[in-house]
């Protein structure tokens, strides 16, 4: 049986997990840890945690693929790979039928056009002005002084949802901090925030052709409010896998258990040698 | 003997300073501090009663309110609203008199205040395009590499080789520390960068309104992350922060209700009561 | 607000033509069974060709924050104006359908790349491009200029499907000279007695110039002029002050009221610039072209988009301030106008040497939380009034 | 380590003496003082004028981006923004200004106050403000050279007319500036010589043609651009692009690329972000993608799709060549045909757009160009953001991450094709 691994460090989550394919592809364990200040120690403490759950020792990995902005930093990892392709891989594995992933990173926001095997068509990321979808949500948080986990369903409370204009991130908390000298409630700024976030990520996406099914990864698919304002905006579903956060890593396991398998021909290796033509 | 209350509603902080007039000389009676949160009314009302109490009056006993910060036209208590540049100025130069330039490092924005000898506003330059130099930014830097704000200023000072933040712009600017995290580089190294990167954009600023030998420095983050002290180092001046420099706006608003209140004929009275209603 | 019940109309009408849904200019469609629209971007267009060949001219001057970007921002990304956006937005989202045609011209590099987006956008729709001479110094300027609005005038000419006299031609210059002087007048009455002549109304009933056909707008101008010449209202101690750099994108009502309501009357201004782009009328000589043409190279309103370096713009700001016995300037320059920015620094650099005040802003058309702007505003006044 | 085998031969130390040489004339100049020098832009410049008054161009983007490739583009920016420059000024100016300010130039030697400032505008409206401002600055003389724009396919008898008529108010202004009668004859020579060296440059620019691309038609190309616009109009430009031609037609007929395998072939739309030259350069080299043609190469003048200059109408073709010949001066949509074609005759993989904020001209609408290759064309393109001068504006994660997902994605399509052809695509 073929074990493999993948490991997305993220900018402020590292998430790990270990795949076996033995006939059938299985997602044997998932580990979710901060990245924090050190993140080859991320890394390690993300994958040392999901070979416990999965009761295997690290040795028993035959191939670590490593994505996120970190990659080049996981020192066990035996290749990288960038998280746009992870994310259409893994999204198209957890959500069969992808043929759109729309994801809303804490750095930066992409969508991405999937072919049937989960191959990457043509993608899309936010423009400088609009960069940070993520955290343009944590931000707004911040300034209003609620935590990142109630900001969805407080949004869904909004009666009169506000105008947000501006797609910048440092912006939005003057408007916001203008809201709330008016004595505007929480949930009608919240509210106007994520239809903003939803109508600026739906014009990013409308750069490719967007074909269904549309699926949402990234830790901001947990939110229920944006995935609710990207559907109204959007005009259709969403499908939404429960391990949202770990499709990018799911990705590359999935090429690590690919990699094992000799029969895999396609000559996307040449990535290999990114391993010193990172830094 | 009047009484006068002054209530700078901040983006993060509200505080109030109640000030009684003896023989022309303003003293200051009480203080009151409280988190800004979502209604500035109420957290205006909650500043102005701490500072009662500490002052040992009663709220009917003060003749005039003055309202500044950003949320100056939400308090309804007020008797007239002044922006916090202008009531920075003023603050400043009756805590310190010699003061000449103002460098205020608030929550959503860095501003340079150039001041005469009158405590009057004679030049200021906003950066608010680039929140980079702002306190906010600098609280999500420290929590972002998990250093408590009062201990950036010392492991700063530990930096081997500091990284510069070369973006402009506060998104691309923790986009950048991030990947310098992700670059594996040393906390400290960072710490120092984002200090030397933020005292070289006060730097730019300071230049537009022809600060001198001296800097007074107010705003309350940049004070705990130690800023002061790069300030120093980088752009060699004499950094001085003046005591309950989070107070300064409020005490600057109440001294000048104090004049409003003392000078009815002056020009402030026609322009001011043109902003009351 | 003082004139709240007089107001009422202007604001009225001033909604009722503004973009994206152009009310106004579908009525006039409506009656004119045929006609055609041609809309031009906003600054130094040669409307008199336009309404001679009987069509209606109209000043685009984006959307303001009555539309959200949301095709747009696609094809135009980071650090482009918000004017370039909305404009190509409206044709995106489909407002345009009452619009026959465009005219750009050699303002800026990203209105020019924008009528050629246009273009590949809109093939059906006639987009023209007018390049203005940039060189005045050249004897060879004029007969260029002429020859390029001869070349729009046949185009124009078989939009219609008609040909258009020169007294045609010149009937047309007559009707918007007489316009223009109008406008000139107001701008006169407001810098004798600005408390007379609130520029959020004077704003509102130029920009409605945009829009309106010209014979009603020139009606609306004289009887503006007959109720503010009027009014006898007290002036209120506020300092004078002359906005420089709004010729393009136009700052949102809400911003200029906020401007007065911090102590500032406005003396002058360059909002709407292409209602009121000469400052002497046009000559209705022999040939009506060569006279336009002229008349752009010697009887324009300086502006960041108008070069000529025989006469610098920032003579003309210092001399401006002057003129007007303003006390300040007001920089209002819209966010990513490139023009301005640059401008910026040699008309700083003139007013510190004249000892002149001045305060630069940002504005978008579409923003509409302001209290940095006001607590800049304010400061400034402050500054200037308190002891 | 990354693979790249950037071709070394005798051209790049041949470019740095012509350019050293160059520079050293502008020392002369400086110190001597009856040597006249104008400052022209590179887009649509027109140096044969000058070559009749044995006057010396300057070139103040040359200058800028000298100084960005040696990471020192910073200082003199912020200098800049000192005196007011918004962040959002054109970075190039603000170099140039702050260079003035602060009396740095290249090569430490000294740089002349120009005999005349003399601005081509060719479509970009910054150029004016740019030869404005220096104008104030330098208290220099200032003409303007109105280049109308090109909104037609071609170019109309009264745009020509109208240049020529001005060339020669040029030619009168330099007379009276310089005290020099103009050498019609030198300057017919010049022109003679310009028409070689386009010859030369073209066949050079067609030889990426061949796969493996002899050379990298974006990288190495701006090597070859400075002597294509400071002695173009001079025999040792001539000599110079003679030398180039028989070095890379040896390399291609040897069948040797810039890498071991040329693996991608790319179309380059925008000026590169010449603070992370080598960065950005790294960036494509570890997948082994060669330029075959570039957009950025030709705004000095598009001549390989064949326009000469043509001594026996001088002053006409130096009008055309400003007007209709330079991509700065051709509109959006002529310039999405000249990519097409690139695509196409280069035979291309993909195109990548490089946005540069400090550049409207060449920015503002690429997300429209971007639409038009990939929904009408299908062609594979990215659309990246960074800046020509400016340090700060480049994100190398990002920018890394993007072109990473741009190749997998490419060599996955690639590699799909050839398991279905069961070869290298169409290669």
């Amino acid at each position: 049986m073929r074990i493999a691994a993948g490991v997305d460090v993220g900018s402020t989550q590292t998430k790990a997990v270990i795949m076996s394919d033995n006939g059938g592809v299985k997602l044997l364990a998932r580990a979710l840890v901060d990245t924090g200040a050190n993140v080859q120690r991320a890394a390690e403490r993300a994958f040392d945690a999901c070979c416990q759950e999965a009761g295997i020792h690290g040795g028993d990995v035959g191939f670590v693929v490593g994505t996120g902005y970190g990659r080049y930093k996981i020192a066990f990892g035996n290749t990288q790979m960038t998280e746009i392709t992870c994310h259409a891989k893994g999204a198209s594995f957890l959500c069969p039928g992808t043929r759109t992933v729309i994801d809303m990173g804490g750095q930066d926001s992409k969508a991405i056009s999937v072919g049937a095997n989960g191959e990457v068509l043509d993608f899309v990321m936010n423009d400088k002005c609009a960069a940070g979808t993520g955290r343009f949500l944590a931000n707004s948080a911040e300034v209003m002084g609620i935590s990142l986990d109630e900001v969805g369903p407080l949004s869904l409370k909004a009666k009169h949802p506000v105008k947000i204009a501006t797609v910048c991130t440092v912006f939005v908390e003057s408007d916001i901090l203008s809201y709330l000298a008016q004595g505007k409630t929480g949930e009608d700024i919240l509210g106007g925030v994520h239809i903003a976030i939803a109508k600026r990520t739906l014009s990013l996406a409308r750069r490719l052709n967007i074909e269904p099914e549309i699926t949402m990864t990234g830790g901001v698919a947990r939110n229920i409010g944006m995935v609710r304002a990207l559907e109204e905006v959007i005009g259709r579903k969403m499908l939404v896998s429960p391990d949202a956060q770990f499709i990018g890593a799911v990705g590359a396991a999935l090429f690590a258990l690919e990699k094992l398998d000799q029969s895999f021909e396609f000559g996307i290796w040449r990535g290999d040698h990114a391993v010193s033509g990172g830094h | 003997m009047p009484f006068l209350a002054g209530i700078d509603c901040g983006t993060s902080f509200t505080k109030a300073v109640v000030l009684f007039e003896e023989n022309g000389q303003p003293r200051v009676l009480g203080k009151g501090r409280t988190r800004s949160g979502m209604k500035v009314d109420e957290a205006a009302g909650a500043a102005l009663e701490e500072a009662l109490s500490q002052a040992g009056i009663r709220r009917p006993q003060i003749d005039y309110v003055a309202a500044t910060g950003f949320g100056r036209y939400g308090v309804s208590v007020r008797d007239i609203q002044v922006t916090e540049i202008t009531t920075a100025a003023r603050g400043a130069h009756f805590v310190l008199p010699q003061t000449s330039a103002i460098l205020d490092i608030g929550g959503q924005c860095t501003r340079a205040i150039g001041v005469t000898d009158m405590g009057r506003v004679k030049v200021f330059k906003s950066n608010d395009k680039c929140a980079a130099g702002s306190g906010m930014f600098i609280q999500r830097a420290a929590k972002y590499l998990e250093v408590s704000l009062e201990d950036v200023g010392e492991l700063s000072l530990r930096a081997t080789h500091p990284q510069p933040i070369s973006s402009v712009c506060a998104v691309l600017a923790e986009t950048e520390i991030i990947n310098h995290v992700s670059a594996g580089i040393a906390v400290q190294d960072i710490l120092r960068g984002i200090h030397e990167s933020l005292a070289d954009r006060a730097g730019a600023l300071l230049k537009r309104v022809e600060m001198k030998d001296q800097l007074t420095l107010i705003g309350g983050v940049a004070r705990q992350a130690g800023i002061a002290r790069a300030l120093e180092d980088r752009l060699k001046v004499k950094v001085n922060i003046p005591p309950d420099c989070d107070f300064i706006c409020a005490l600057g608003a109440a001294l000048l209700g104090l004049k409003r209140l003392a000078s009815k004929q002056s020009t402030m009275e026609t322009v001011a009561s043109e902003y009351a209603n | 607000m003082r004139y709240k019940n007089r107001m009422a109309p202007l604001e009225r009408t001033f909604d009722n033509c503004s973009a994206p849904y152009f009310l106004s200019v579908r009525e006039w469609k409506q009656t004119h069974p045929g006609a055609k629209v041609v809309a031009y971007f906003p600054v130094y267009a040669p409307v008199e060709l336009i309404h001679a060949a009987g069509m209606l001219p109209v000043g685009l001057s984006g959307a303001g924050d009555r539309l959200d970007i949301q095709h747009a921002d696609a094809r135009f990304g980071s650090f482009i104006c918000s004017i370039v956006k909305t404009t190509l937005e409206m044709g995106l989202a489909g407002h345009l359908e009452p619009f026959d045609g465009f005219l750009f011209s050699t303002i800026c590099d990203s209105a020019r790349n924008l009528s050629f987006v246009m273009k590949r956008n809109f093939p059906r729709m006639y987009i023209d491009f007018l390049h203005l001479p940039h060189n005045p110094s050249s004897p060879a300027a004029a007969q260029f200029l002429a020859e390029e609005y001869r070349r729009l005038l046949s185009e124009l000419e078989q939009l219609r499907g008609g040909k258009v006299s020169d007294e045609g031609l010149r009937q047309s210059i007559t009707i918007y000279n007489r316009n223009r002087a109008l406008i000139r007048e107001l701008y006169r009455l407001r810098t004798r007695a600005p408390q007379q002549v609130p520029t959020s109304e004077l704003y509102q009933l130029i920009r409605m110039g945009n829009f309106l056909p010209v014979e009603e707008h020139t009606a609306q101008l004289e009887a503006a002029l007959a109720e503010f010449s009027s009014r006898n209202t007290k002036p209120r101690d506020s300092i004078r002050i002359v906005v420089e750099g709004s010729f393009c994108e136009q700052p949102p009502l809400t911003l200029i009221r906020l401007i007065e309501d911090a102590g500032c009357y406005i003396v002058d201004d360059d909002f709407v610039i292409g209602q009121s782009w000469f400052e002497s009328d046009v000559p209705t000589v022999e040939d009506p072209l060569l006279a336009l043409a002229q008349s752009y190279l010697d009887r324009s309103v300086y502006s960041s988009v108008r070069h000529d370096f025989r006469k610098p713009r920032w003579g003309g700001l210092v001399e401006k301030v002057r003129r007007n016995r303003a006390d300040a300037v007001l920089f209002l320059i819209a966010k990513f106008c490139e023009p301005a920015y640059f401008d910026y620094v040699p008309y700083k650099q003139e007013l510190e040497r004249a000892g002149i005040p001045h305060l630069q802003l940002e504005f978008e058309e579409k923003s509409f939380t302001f209290d940095r702007l006001r607590t800049e505003i304010e400061t400034f006044v402050e500054s200037l009034v308190f002891d | 380590m990354t693979d790249k085998k950037e071709y070394r031969g005798s051209i790049h130390q041949r470019q740095k003496d012509l350019m050293l040489a160059w520079y050293d004339q502008l020392d002369q100049a400086a110190n001597t003082s009856n040597l006249p020098t104008v400052s022209m832009m590179i887009s649509g410049n027109c140096v044969e004028l000058l070559e009749g008054f044995g006057a010396v161009p300057i070139y103040p983007e040359v200058n800028a981006l000298q100084l960005a490739i040696r990471h020192q583009s910073l200082d003199p920016i912020l200098a800049a923004e000192d005196l007011g420059y918004a962040a959002d000024n054109c970075a190039y100016v603000k170099a140039d200004i702050g260079c003035i300010l602060k009396g740095i130039t290249p090569t430490g030697g000294k740089l002349p106050t120009p005999t005349l400032i003399l601005c081509n505008f060719v479509g970009c409206n910054t150029y004016l403000k740019w030869f404005e401002h220096l104008a104030k600055l330098q208290q220099a003389p200032l003409y303007v050279i109105d280049v109308p724009f090109m909104r037609a396919d071609e170019p109309s008898p009264s745009d020509v007319e109208y240049v020529v008529k001005q060339l020669h108010e040029t030619v009168k202004k330099l007379e009276q500036l310089t005290g020099r009668k103009f050498d019609y004859d030198r300057f017919r020579q010049a022109v003679e010589c310009s028409s070689r060296t386009e010859e030369l440059w073209s066949q050079i620019k067609h030889l990426a043609r061949r796969s493996p691309s002899p050379f990298d038609a974006y990288f190495d190309a701006i090597t070859l651009m400075g002597p294509l616009y400071v002695c173009r109009a001079r025999p040792e430009g001539v000599e110079f692009f003679e030398a180039a031609l028989a070095e890379l037609q040896a390399k291609a007929d040897g069948r040797k690329g810039v890498y071991e395998q040329e693996h991608f072939r790319l179309v380059m739309e925008g000026p590169p972000p010449y603070p992370y030259f080598r960065t950005f350069r790294d960036m494509f080299a570890k997948w082994q993608a060669c330029a075959v043609a570039s957009t950025y190469s030709t705004v000095g003048g598009l001549w390989e799709f064949g326009f000469r200059h043509d001594p026996s109408k001088p002053f006409e073709s130096v009008a055309m060549h400003m007007i209709a010949h330079n991509v700065t001066n051709r509109n959006f949509l002529q310039r999405y045909e000249q990519i097409r074609r690139y695509v196409e005759e280069w035979n291309a993989d993909g195109v990548i757009i490089h946005f540069v904020k400090s550049c409207r001209l060449f920015s503002a609408g690429q997300g429209d160009m971007r639409d038009y290759f990939t929904k009408q064309l299908g062609i594979p393109t990215l659309y990246i953001e960074s800046d020509l001068e400016d340090p700060r504006y480049f994100a190398e994660a990002q920018t890394r991450n993007r072109i990473d997902a741009f190749f997998e994605a490419l060599e996955h399509s690639k590699a799909a094709a050839s398991v279905r052809s069961g070869a290298w695509g169409k290669k």
